[in-house]
């Protein structure tokens, strides 16, 4: 693990810090997954919560994804406010059938008695050389499913802020964080205590052009912007935060002002998240948009082992340069 | 056989408790009323999507249910209108759901495959196989961690026991020794699959064992086989605070849902079961023991048959919910519309 | 079932007949499933193959959806040619392991070595008052994964023809069933034979909008274009057949010409493959465009058991008709 | 206990065929010295992604893979890099798919846990744990079809065992008498999880026996023991065309993958394990026998030394894909780009 001076802090920090914040709080919150205690999590981000709270609050797994995830659902459904991980949503496909059929529809199906109070926090992302079976983006997929809320903290203060929040809602949420963020290193804003799970953020501001991205997306998109602003080009990136419900709000109300928008999704393009916010910008604003709308995602194929395939296969910072670069009527 | 024992241990007792036994007959006679009544109004049409009617196997939930407390939790299928009933959940109110008003104990979201009734603790209502096992140890599990003594009650047929969900609930309810009551009820066909076709190894306690989960066979048949056996399964529970496996030999009398040519059984096999009616077999022990007589019985279907009739007219004046709600209830703040 | 005179027949027989030509042509081809034999399908659809084929071509399954979908991939890499029918899409989220983290990359992660020739069938869609989990149409969704092919028969000729090349492809193709359509009665024109499944169809020619549709959304269309044609607006009605992968070629040729595409599907519309297509028309055709694609989709809630409710959840002719007629510039 | 019996009939065959033993133990040097040597090329970032060894469990990789024919096929998970060598995967294709080439026995595109190879009927590599069962009784499923009497030979973690898709595969397997050879190897944890922890009922031939399926547990440290088990289970299965299930009690030696601080078990534990080296015991097993004396042993370790770093060597010269080729086999007709 890398090192922490005073005052900054891991992702990987911050949502542990986040989970023992919600242990300590209510003691109706427990973690349940794989190796989240012994082992200190795959990711190791749970370390030092199995000794700091014991057994019956941090619970080791065995390999039974629809089991413990449908007992995390049914433990919800009578009060408690269970946090369960799944190592990657890779193996999130073997709890489909819990998460789908059950935890986003019990309210629906039995007339508003049975609310989900669950917690499903998993890691996803490609970029580190896992193959085929261990580095999707499947954020954007579970998103089209009704009754899910999705988050994707890409911020320190979002790691650490977003989950209390979503403890507290009365829906089934998902966290997804990007395998890529653990590592990387911020300043607690202190602001993380009023994190909103509503709403998008606008992490720069701009005029000429806006960059909707969310998770590894949002630091790829900064760094671009700011390549763009050595040549004129003003970027407003924002971070989408929720994909389910998506935030209109404040996408169009960018994309209105620059009239240009370029969504940045290291998912697969085809069916992804990207169409849909694609879709709702030309319904909405078509009259506004100086050009298409323009998508960078990551390419329509299984994540390749080989370093430079499976880097090709992502969004860079260059590739939105030279996307932005290309778009009509841009000064600079 | 298990079977023997019991219809034995329940002989032993003559005289036992007859307002007991009246009850016990009076809920299968319930259940049954019902399930004609919902099949013939499904014939009119009154009641649509699929149906899963019960018929015959009314000692199951009947036995079991009756001694399940209060504050239990009871898990079932889309075949479940009984262990609504019998749990508590008004005939009413039922009957409303399946003619998806307002009134239905699930607002009229749901349909007969999704009874639900917060009340009673009555958590469905799943018609995706297996799918209610994992929901019931996590209620298990919440309990066993609020020091509650409530068991979570879990009906399923033995066609779940083949799903990968039936594997990792069993193994996790032992592991945690989660309060679990598994009750499997075993009417021998998934839908056209003969149970002996379906299994490799068709001793179910067997399977349970390899889970080091307690469990025994009964004669789903006799309700107070059903009774006895489940009511030392729950104290087994409650005292141990370990899961229990519990299969109720039993037979569906009708076709699987309302679209079923049923090819894969004969008529005679169906008339055979028959035999073993558990409404009439108990009938007729109550009568031979001098608990019954003719006039109570009729007595009983009059009661019966008034409640069923008043549940129809109950329906039949229910409401429809208003188009402009039906985003309520995707998410508890009813946002919705664009969701 | 319906009574069939001598030269109509119903898409359920045309399934069905689609089966037996595959199981007569190649004793490589076997149908597994639950209840694909004693009890004739869960939707009858394979009624009387079992006798025709007996048990070692028509195998009756425990409730084992992950097993006998793995069965039928691993089947399917040593040489048979499966045809694996899961009875809705709503169970297959208990296979989704299978599907996707088998069946979709095999080939890929292998580098070309072994491909999984595999069909699978399964019925989708809602309308039926079968409630929450029995009505999702799931096909859109699927069509999100790279490695998957996506048919959705449509007409009885697809439903009779596309089952062979699909056996034929040497990757795995999911063939999607509306429920609705089984009892739908047509003539066969004959070209079943012909079946191409990687394009899409025009399924009646017009000038004035396009609407892009499939399954289910075929026969409501050409309803709605019915009406739209008295009031002199003719509508070209674009049969998308194949959602993965989609051809863009027809998609587009309709679009420029017509200058207005409406995207009718009964699945979700937040992220459902309505919005890929609309992303992809006004990525490629921004400035032919006279309106804003629209998109009249399943309103994104689970399916109410109501009938009032459900129906009302769906997209209706009369739905297709008002917005189309809204649409700026069309004369009528 | 089924350890002790095995050593005793391998005791009981001193002389037999010295070429044969000598074959095995250089088999499982040379897997020990492929790890060693995939460990170290890690720490150099020339290999990357997740890296799973298998030091310490060769003993049933070889013992296991020397009874399989030609024709049969081997599925295994992401810790397959020793079955893949001595199923005949050359030592420079596995060690080039490490180093993500286009020599690779996956071209490149699979990586550590990934190595496939259609030569020897070398399914894979899949890493998501379970997830092979069902393809291994795919393929016993079409062998069986096909009349070829090839099985289906499938090797999984303890940790598989409670996936849900065990629990179907095995059950489906016995139904339909599948010749398909379940491999399980209990070294005794899955990641940090410590088999006891995760199953209710430890006894993983009695959970075989719930599916009625035969099985039996053996010393997954002593080569010959599980060489010959395996054979006898192996005819089983060919001349009884049904399934069987054959848990191998090992032991890894190392981390997980490369990334675990392994807090959950003990230096000591490893070291007790290592005495029982599966390469040094059978050593000196072999050396008391006189069946190898020390130059045999140098002449062994410099014939697969010197295979290693060729094999180094022809991964240090493999070529890079080209990017174009990037959505090759998305689809065979590499159709692709705009998918
Ligand atoms: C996962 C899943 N697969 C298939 C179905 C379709 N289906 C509904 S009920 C049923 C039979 C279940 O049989 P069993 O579990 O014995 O219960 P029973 O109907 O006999 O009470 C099937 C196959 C389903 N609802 N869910
Ligand atoms: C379905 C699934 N869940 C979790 C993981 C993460 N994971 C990879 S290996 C592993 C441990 C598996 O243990 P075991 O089956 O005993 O095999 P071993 O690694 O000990 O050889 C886990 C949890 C995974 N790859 N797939
Ligand atoms: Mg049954
Ligand atoms: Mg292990």
């Amino acid at each position: 693990m890398t090192q922490i001076t005073e005052q900054t802090i891991t992702y990987r920090q911050a949502v542990r810090e986040a989970m023992s914040e919600a242990l300590i709080k209510d003691d109706r919150v427990f973690l349940m997954g794989e190796d989240v205690g012994r082992y200190g999590g795959c990711f190791n981000v749970s370390e030092g919560l199995l000794e700091e709270f014991g057994e019956e609050r941090i619970i080791d797994t065995p390999l039974s994804e629809s089991g413990f995830t449908g007992c995390g659902i049914g433990a919800a459904v009578v009060g408690m406010r269970p946090i369960i991980e799944i190592m990657t949503v890779n193996f999130s496909l073997l709890a489909a059938d819990q998460i789908i059929n059950t935890a986003a529809i019990l309210q629906y199906m039995s007339g508003g008695q049975f609310n989900v109070p669950v917690v499903i926090r998993m890691a996803t992302g490609g970029g580190k050389q896992l193959g085929a079976q261990h580095s999707r983006s499947l954020e954007g997929w579970y998103a089209h499913i009704p009754g899910l809320k999705i988050l994707t903290p890409a911020t320190i203060d979002d790691a650490r802020g977003m989950l209390w929040p979503a403890l507290e809602d009365p829906d089934p949420v998902l966290i997804f964080e990007n395998t890529t963020l653990y590592n990387s290193e911020g300043i607690l804003t202190g602001n993380e205590g009023e994190v909103d799970i509503q709403k998008a953020k606008v992490r720069r501001e701009g005029n000429d052009v806006s960059i909707l991205t969310y998770g590894i997306g949002l630091q790829k998109s900064l760094k671009a912007a700011e390549e763009l602003s050595k040549e004129g080009i003003e970027a407003e990136v924002v971070d989408l935060r929720v994909l389910r419900p998506l935030d209109n709000e404040t996408i169009f109300s960018s994309v209105s002002k620059t009239g240009r928008a370029v969504i940045v999704d290291e998912g697969w393009k085809s069916g992804g998240i990207s169409a849909e916010i694609s879709a709702r910008i030309t319904e909405e604003l078509l009259y506004y948009l100086d050009n298409p709308v323009e998508r960078i995602c990551g390419m329509d194929v299984p994540a390749p082992y080989a370093r430079h395939l499976e880097q090709a296969s992502l969004p860079q910072p260059e590739t939105i340069v030279k996307t932005i670069k290309k778009m009509g009527g841009l000064h600079g | 056989m298990a079977t023997k024992k019991k219809n034995a241990t329940t002989k032993k007792k003559p005289l036992a408790n007859k307002s007991k036994n009246l009850h016990l007959l009076k809920q299968m006679m319930r259940i049954r009323r019902l399930e004609e009544k919902a099949y013939e109004l499904y014939t009119q049409e009154k009641i649509r999507g699929f149906l899963h009617l019960y018929d015959g196997e009314e000692a199951v939930a009947v036995g079991v249910i009756e001694n399940i407390n209060e504050e239990d939790a009871i898990i079932a299928t889309y075949r479940e209108h009984g262990h609504a009933l019998v749990r508590g959940v008004s005939m009413d109110r039922i009957m409303a759901e399946l003619y998806g008003k307002v009134e239905g104990c699930s607002g009229g979201r749901g349909g007969s495959m999704h009874l639900y009734d917060k009340v009673t603790n009555f958590m469905g209502g799943s018609a995706i196989v297996g799918n209610g096992l994992p929901m019931a140890i996590g209620v298990g599990f919440a309990y066993k961690r609020q020091k509650s003594d409530a068991i979570a009650c879990c009906f399923f047929g033995e066609g779940a026991v083949d799903e990968g969900e039936f594997h990792e609930s069993l193994n996790l309810a032992s592991l945690w020794d989660l309060p679990v009551l598994f009750v499997c009820e075993n009417n021998l066909y998934s839908m056209g699959m003969p149970f002996e076709l379906a299994e490799a190894e068709t001793n179910l306690v067997k399977k349970a064992e390899a889970y080091n989960v307690k469990g025994s066979t009964v004669d789903g048949m006799d309700v107070l086989g059903v009774q006895e056996t489940s009511e030392k399964a729950i104290h087994y529970i409650r005292k141990k605070q370990k899961p229990y496996f519990l299969e109720c030999q039993t037979y569906r009398y009708r076709a699987h849902s309302m679209f079923d040519p049923e090819r894969y059984r004969s008529k005679q096999e169906v008339k055979e079961w028959k035999k073993k009616d558990p409404i009439t077999t108990f009938t007729d022990y109550l009568k031979h023991e001098g608990m019954l007589d003719d006039d109570e019985l009729d007595q009983l279907n009059n009661q019966v048959m008034q409640e069923v009739e008043a549940s129809v007219q109950f329906a039949e004046e229910g409401t429809d919910e208003p188009l402009e709600d039906i985003t309520k209830y995707v998410y508890s703040d009813s946002s919705g519309g664009e969701l």
